[in-house]
């Protein structure tokens, strides 16, 4: 019982992680590095201003969603856009928003840096909660309810709405979805502004128990990505199961057999998920 | 010359399917030394799969299929080419990263009779002249023409030397008069007395290419004899007619 | 590729060669002292660095400056500081020490955060005779070291008094009948925990305690909860953590949330860092960890109140004092020899004491300052050592009294 | 020998002549410069061999290199064996490695590809981590010698010009001309008798090989190993930037995108000393968007343009 409610948790926290990338990834076909410091930036938002303001994090969230999303449109507007219209293959995409983001990555660690060079580290509703006879911690339940949301809005959103639609469209085949008239070049901006909104977010919850700092994106970057690609390419409910499974698989590992082979299990599971299904659990295959 | 020959590709009983959509149905065939057979049959009746099954792109669900003694059912494409089948793409797919006769020299130099080096060099040379592709040779591939790309992917499967050739759909897509530089071109691949299997929609061709042909209809063999006894079969016309 | 985008691209390459062309040839006024230093200033080891190290170096550096300047060659002359990043990269790391030893021609180098780094620069430092008083490096390979690199210094103790202090501490608390004999240990799987759990391993045991529960974790585990969960199913009397920053502040969070109810609670890095207790509040009185200092010297006090002062900063409880003691024993050094000749400064180093704010610090044939304080406890805000080497004036451990 | 190769070989002998001599003129700092831009060269050129001409971005170099790294600091510090020794143990183990990755990615493409290697490394890394916690122990893997820069960098060179000669062969192998065919279409390569599968493990292993060779080579400059600086997801990064921005169709489009990248990175570093990492970031885009095919492809529009 201990391992499904703290190995779910933890799952939530991933799935914080990995849904803004999955939609990056999978719709805008943006492979983006900067994403870990994206969700950094989120955190030290959420540290700033309960430092500086003593502003509740879960207030920040209402104000970094917006700006993330401004910011992240802009940068795909002025940054990403030209990549997209000069590249002639999706590997050819892959090859240079790998290197743009990377510099992107830089910039932002560079810019947070001066902000505040030490750790993110603050106290906020760091208290016991009994589920079921499980102790948690109560940052960690609100995270993962907010992340319960947010799949459950964007999952409504693509299932259910037309412009979700249309943008399932595009993950599918951007050019079948120019073809019946979708305009992807702006359905492409808004999935990256919204994956990176919800990766924003996503760090601005993960700050009040995770201690951050400026330097640390690269590993929420790294398990993003392989949460997405896990999940398979495209498919939010991929990600999300990917990130439960590797959270329930952790935890056990941790409580069962040695908390020194967490990370050992995750990469294993992840491993063989790619080599049963080469195209992800969710993937569509490719022809 | 048909009767007198061995059958020297066997294929019997072959079946694929994908999920629960059935692409060839029970097939059997055999192809005789020095013939040129044709496959025929409407859109999606399991042509392409057939080849692709031959020529190792795709497993065969069931059935078998042999060369000569060897069975090649379960063999990767490239051991497969290695024993001496070769084949042309039904879109065509020359190598774009590479030069005209670097293209041929891929054909020759990992196939069926590997040929490298000034000899690979010499041997493609010569199959470019021999497809009228001479003076081309270190073109970048991306500034031929349609049908010299066509000509080229030829040349990169007779390169191997092959003992049987698959051509899936070499003349689709050339205008009338590269239609007839094309058919020639196969009728003098036969009068070399080379094995070739033909997937074709084009009907003159069948007609004055092939020895023999296989009719297919939804994954299965509806007809079999010499293309003017099947094209006179009251079934093949239904077929292509439709049943209305 | 157009014309035109191949001019710009030109444009860019050529911009770009030109920033490296510029700053070799920045020219420097003659009368400074130029002092540099190699920082980390993104990268793993960050945040580290920008506790202990930096307000300290711009805090000295205004300090001697603010009073004319460091008295040399019969006048004062000030310090001109020159700082790279090595974004925590040991060949970035070695490339720029190398560039202030053979470009920037500085006088004097501080020493880098993090053992490793310390390790690492140690053969270029001795290349070109610059003393190196390692702070933030606890190794057991001093004598090694200092008979390799003669101009290598260590002030803030081994891998093995270190541990002792932690093991002193718990065995004082035994004696008290605070705790019992059962252990729970856990370590980050990074060498400098590995390092430590391996020492503390048969120390502990030796000294009649039974490790009840051993298990190590990745660096940058997100969960740490199995960990005390674990820890606290072996019932426990103590839980000892041979942790490092983030994981100090994670583990310490689910202990609060488990109400790990141990005696005796020790964390390693970060613990004596005042984002710790600003963190946790009056949640951590009791709670055991790295370093520790005598605040009570008035030495140590101005030293907070500078510290406070000129950087808007809090210094943590540990290191930071012993790095500004660091900075203190080169600026005595170099002021006694009154040149800037450096193998003097390294002659007048091994042969003087040091008055600094850790109190007088000499080093022994080793080159190894046997003073330092090892592990600390809250006490009312304040991380007061209960533990140390040489140093005498540590407080007696209390018990730790449940989270609250 | 044609005499397009004749001037390459000749070109290629100065390059080594003066790259050899250069510890006797450089001082300390520029021949640190030149040893780490030594060691990016022969790290990206041997990416480059299998990447390359596949096209497949291998992400594992971090951990190559890091088993390179982390055998000798092991070897030399827990067991006493000596560095050559290790030296010659961590590449054989590394090839022995990139055999087991490469026989199991085999059916993966693209970008399932990148991300497996990038999962891979991290998990060798943890792996090794917990090794040592729980079976070996360890009080610090220091890597004592009394190899000067000067020695490293000869070292590197050597393995450079050996991966040159190898990339050199290869290029004109039939190994060679079958990665090409892959990378160009491998449906095709399949067709025409290539066993694409085996020809890319090949190609994978001789790059682990040398990851991990280049790993131990310079273990000793880093004197102490901490397995989360040795197995570094960023060299994998680097790596793979410096490849792509020199360009990847050449064996010596990675020469020449490290130097003048080194070059750039050090004017940065001296430049702005606290915004380091930020410019550097500026600068990867600059290179991103205005040299679009790399060194490579500048320097071939630039022939071009003089050759009209």
């Amino acid at each position: 019982m201990d391992i499904l409610i703290s190995g779910l948790l933890l799952g939530g926290t991933y799935a914080l992680i990995a849904m803004g990338l999955n939609l990056q990834y999978g719709v805008a076909r943006i492979m983006n590095l900067a994403n870990g410091e994206m969700l950094v930036l989120g955190g030290l938002a959420a540290f700033w201003l309960f430092v500086a303001d003593g502003l509740s994090p879960i207030a920040t969230v209402f104000l970094v969603a917006p700006l993330a999303f401004a910011g992240n449109w802009l940068i795909y507007r002025l940054l990403i856009r030209p990549l997209v219209r000069r590249a002639k293959t999706q590997g050819q995409l892959d090859v240079d928003s790998i290197l743009s983001t990377f510099g992107m990555s830089f910039i932002f660690v560079g810019l947070m840096v001066t902000i505040h060079g030490e750790y993110f580290t603050y106290s906020y509703l760091a208290d016991p909660f009994s589920i079921l006879g499980t102790t948690v911690a109560v940052n960690r339940l609100v995270a993962f309810i907010a992340a319960v949301a947010i799949g459950a809005a964007i999952c409504f959103w693509l299932y259910r709405t037309q412009s979700g639609t249309a943008v399932r469209a595009v993950s599918v085949s951007t050019e079948a979805a120019g073809l019946v008239g979708i305009n992807v070049e702006r359905v492409s901006a808004f999935a990256f502004a919204i994956g990176g909104a919800v990766t924003a977010v996503g760090g601005t919850l993960i700050s009040t128990f995770i201690t951050l700092d400026a330097s640390m994106g690269v590993i929420f970057t790294m398990k993003a990505l392989i949460i997405v690609i896990m999940g398979g390419v495209g498919d939010i409910r991929g990600a999300i199961i990917a990130a439960l499974l590797l959270g329930l698989v952790e935890t056990a590992v941790a409580t069962i057999i040695d908390p020194g082979l967490t990370l050992v299990a995750a990469y294993v599971i992840f491993l063989s998920v790619l080599l049963f299904r080469p195209q992800g659990l969710f993937g569509r295959r490719a022809s | 010359m048909t009767s007198q020959s061995v059958p020297i590709l066997i294929v019997e009983t072959l079946t694929k399917r994908f999920g629960g959509l059935i692409a060839v149905d029970q097939m059997s065939f055999d192809v005789r030394e020095h013939e040129v057979m044709g496959i025929i049959g409407p859109n999606g009746s399991g042509k392409s799969t057939t080849m692709n099954l031959i020529s190792g792109a795709l497993k065969a669900t069931s059935g078998t299929i042999r060369l000569k003694e060897r069975e090649l059912t379960a063999m990767p494409a490239h051991k497969i080419a290695r024993l001496g089948i070769a084949r042309t793409f039904q879109l065509v797919r020359v190598l774009p990263d590479l030069t005209a006769i670097e293209n041929v020299v891929a054909g020759a130099a990992f196939a069926h009779k590997p040929r490298w080096g000034a000899e690979a060099r010499a041997f493609a040379v010569a199959l470019l002249e021999r497809l009228d592709l001479g003076g081309k040779q270190d073109l970048p591939v991306g500034s031929l023409t349609y049908i010299d790309q066509k000509r080229l992917e030829l040349a990169r499967a007779l390169a191997s030397e092959p003992e049987v050739l698959l051509l899936d759909e070499w003349l689709a897509g050339l205008n009338p008069s590269e239609l007839k530089i094309g058919i020639d071109l196969i009728a003098s691949l036969r009068d070399e007395g080379r094995t070739v299997i033909l997937v074709e929609h084009v009907m003159d061709a069948i007609r004055s290419l092939c020895d023999r042909c296989v009719v297919m209809n939804s994954g299965r063999k509806i007809a079999e004899g010499t293309p003017a006894a099947v094209l006179s079969d009251r079934e093949v016309i239904r077929a292509y007619l439709g049943d209305g | 590729m157009d014309r035109r985008s191949v001019l710009r691209a030109a444009c860019t390459w050529a911009a770009a060669a030109g920033i490296g062309a510029l700053a070799v040839t920045s020219a420097l006024a003659e009368d400074t002292v130029k002092i540099g230093v190699v920082s980390h200033k993104t990268g793993p080891l960050a945040g580290g660095e920008a506790v202990t190290h930096t307000p300290n170096i711009e805090m000295w550096v205004k300090q001697v400056n603010d009073r004319g300047g460091l008295k040399v060659d019969g006048g004062q002359k000030k310090i001109e500081l020159i700082d790279y990043d090595d974004k925590t990269n040991p060949a970035e790391h070695i490339k720029a020490v190398q560039r202030l030893a053979t470009q920037d021609k500085v006088d004097f180098m501080l020493s880098p955060y993090g053992t490793g780094f310390n390790v690492a620069a140690a053969p270029i430092y001795a290349k070109y005779g610059y003393p190196l008083i390692a702070v933030s490096a606890i190794t057991d390979k001093i004598p090694e070291l200092a008979s390799r690199f003669p101009n290598m210094f260590f002030t803030l103790g081994s891998t093995t008094g270190f541990v002792e202090g932690a093991r002193d501490t718990l065995v004082g608390l035994r004696d008290a009948g605070v705790i019992g004999n059962r252990i729970a240990m856990v370590n980050v799987a990074d060498a400098f925990g590995i390092e430590l759990a391996d020492v503390a391993r048969p120390m502990l045991t030796e000294a009649g305690f039974e490790i009840v529960y051993d298990k190590s974790y990745p660096l940058g585990t997100p969960d740490l909860s199995p960990i005390i969960k674990g820890a606290k199913a072996a019932e426990p009397d103590a839980f000892v953590a041979w942790s490092y920053p983030p994981d100090t502040f994670g583990l310490t969070e689910q202990a609060i949330i488990e109400d790990l109810d141990v005696n005796a609670y020790y964390t390693a890095v970060a613990t004596a860092f005042p984002a710790f207790s600003a963190k946790f509040g009056s949640k951590i009185e009791g709670n055991l960890g790295a370093g520790g200092v005598n605040p009570d010297t008035p030495a140590m006090q101005a030293y907070r109140e500078e510290h406070k002062a000129v950087t808007g900063k809090e210094p943590d409880y540990w290191a930071s004092a012993t790095y500004y003691a660091s900075l203190q024993i080169l600026e005595q050094a170099i002021e006694g020899v009154g040149t800037l000749d450096r193998q003097a400064v390294i002659d007048y180093i091994k042969t003087h004491t040091f008055d600094t704010v850790i109190g007088p610090v000499s080093f022994d044939e080793n080159n190894n300052s046997e003073r330092y304080w090892s592990v600390g406890q809250w006490r009312d805000g304040v991380f007061r050592a209960v533990a140390d080497t040489g140093m005498g004036d540590s407080v007696k451990p209390v018990a730790k009294d449940g989270w609250n | 020998m044609s005499r397009g190769e004749a001037i390459g070989l000749m070109l290629a002998i100065i390059v080594v002549a003066v790259a050899a001599v250069l510890p006797l003129i450089l001082d300390g700092y520029w021949l640190s410069v030149a040893l780490t831009a030594m060691m990016y060269v022969a790290l990206a050129t041997s990416w480059t061999l299998f990447s390359g001409p596949t096209r497949y971005l291998s992400l594992a170099t971090g951990a190559f290199f890091g088993i390179g790294g982390y055998l000798v600091g092991l070897g030399m510090s827990d067991y006493g064996l000596s560095f050559w020794l290790m030296a010659a143990i961590a590449p054989v183990v590394a090839t022995a490695l990139a055999l087991l990755i490469g026989l199991a990615t085999l059916r993966l493409s693209g970008v399932y590809f990148v991300i497996f290697t990038l999962g891979l490394a991290e998990m060798i890394r943890n792996l090794v981590s917990w090794i040592q916690n729980n079976f070996l122990g360890s009080r610090g893997l220091y890597v004592l010698t009394d190899f000067t820069d000067a020695d490293i960098y000869w070292m590197l060179l050597a393995v450079s010009v050996a991966i040159f000669a190898l990339g050199w062969w290869i290029n004109r192998s039939r190994l060679g001309f079958a990665l090409r065919i892959i990378g160009s279409d491998e449906e095709v390569a399949k067709h025409v008798g290539i066993d694409t599968a085996w020809s890319k493990v090949v190609l994978f292993m001789v790059t682990g090989f040398f990851a991990a060779l280049i790993g131990a080579l310079v273990a000793p400059r880093y004197s102490y190993i901490e397995p989360n600086v040795v197995f570094s997801p960023e060299l994998s990064f680097i790596v793979v930037v410096m490849a792509l921005l020199g360009g990847i169709h050449r064996l010596w489009g990675p020469l020449v995108g490290v130097i003048p990248f080194t070059l750039i990175w050090e004017g940065i570093t001296i430049s702005f000393p606290n915004y380091t990492t930020l410019f550097l970031g500026f600068s990867f885009l600059l290179i991103v968007y205005f040299l679009p095919h790399g060194v490579v492809g500048l320097m071939q529009s630039l022939v071009r343009r003089v050759g009209r």
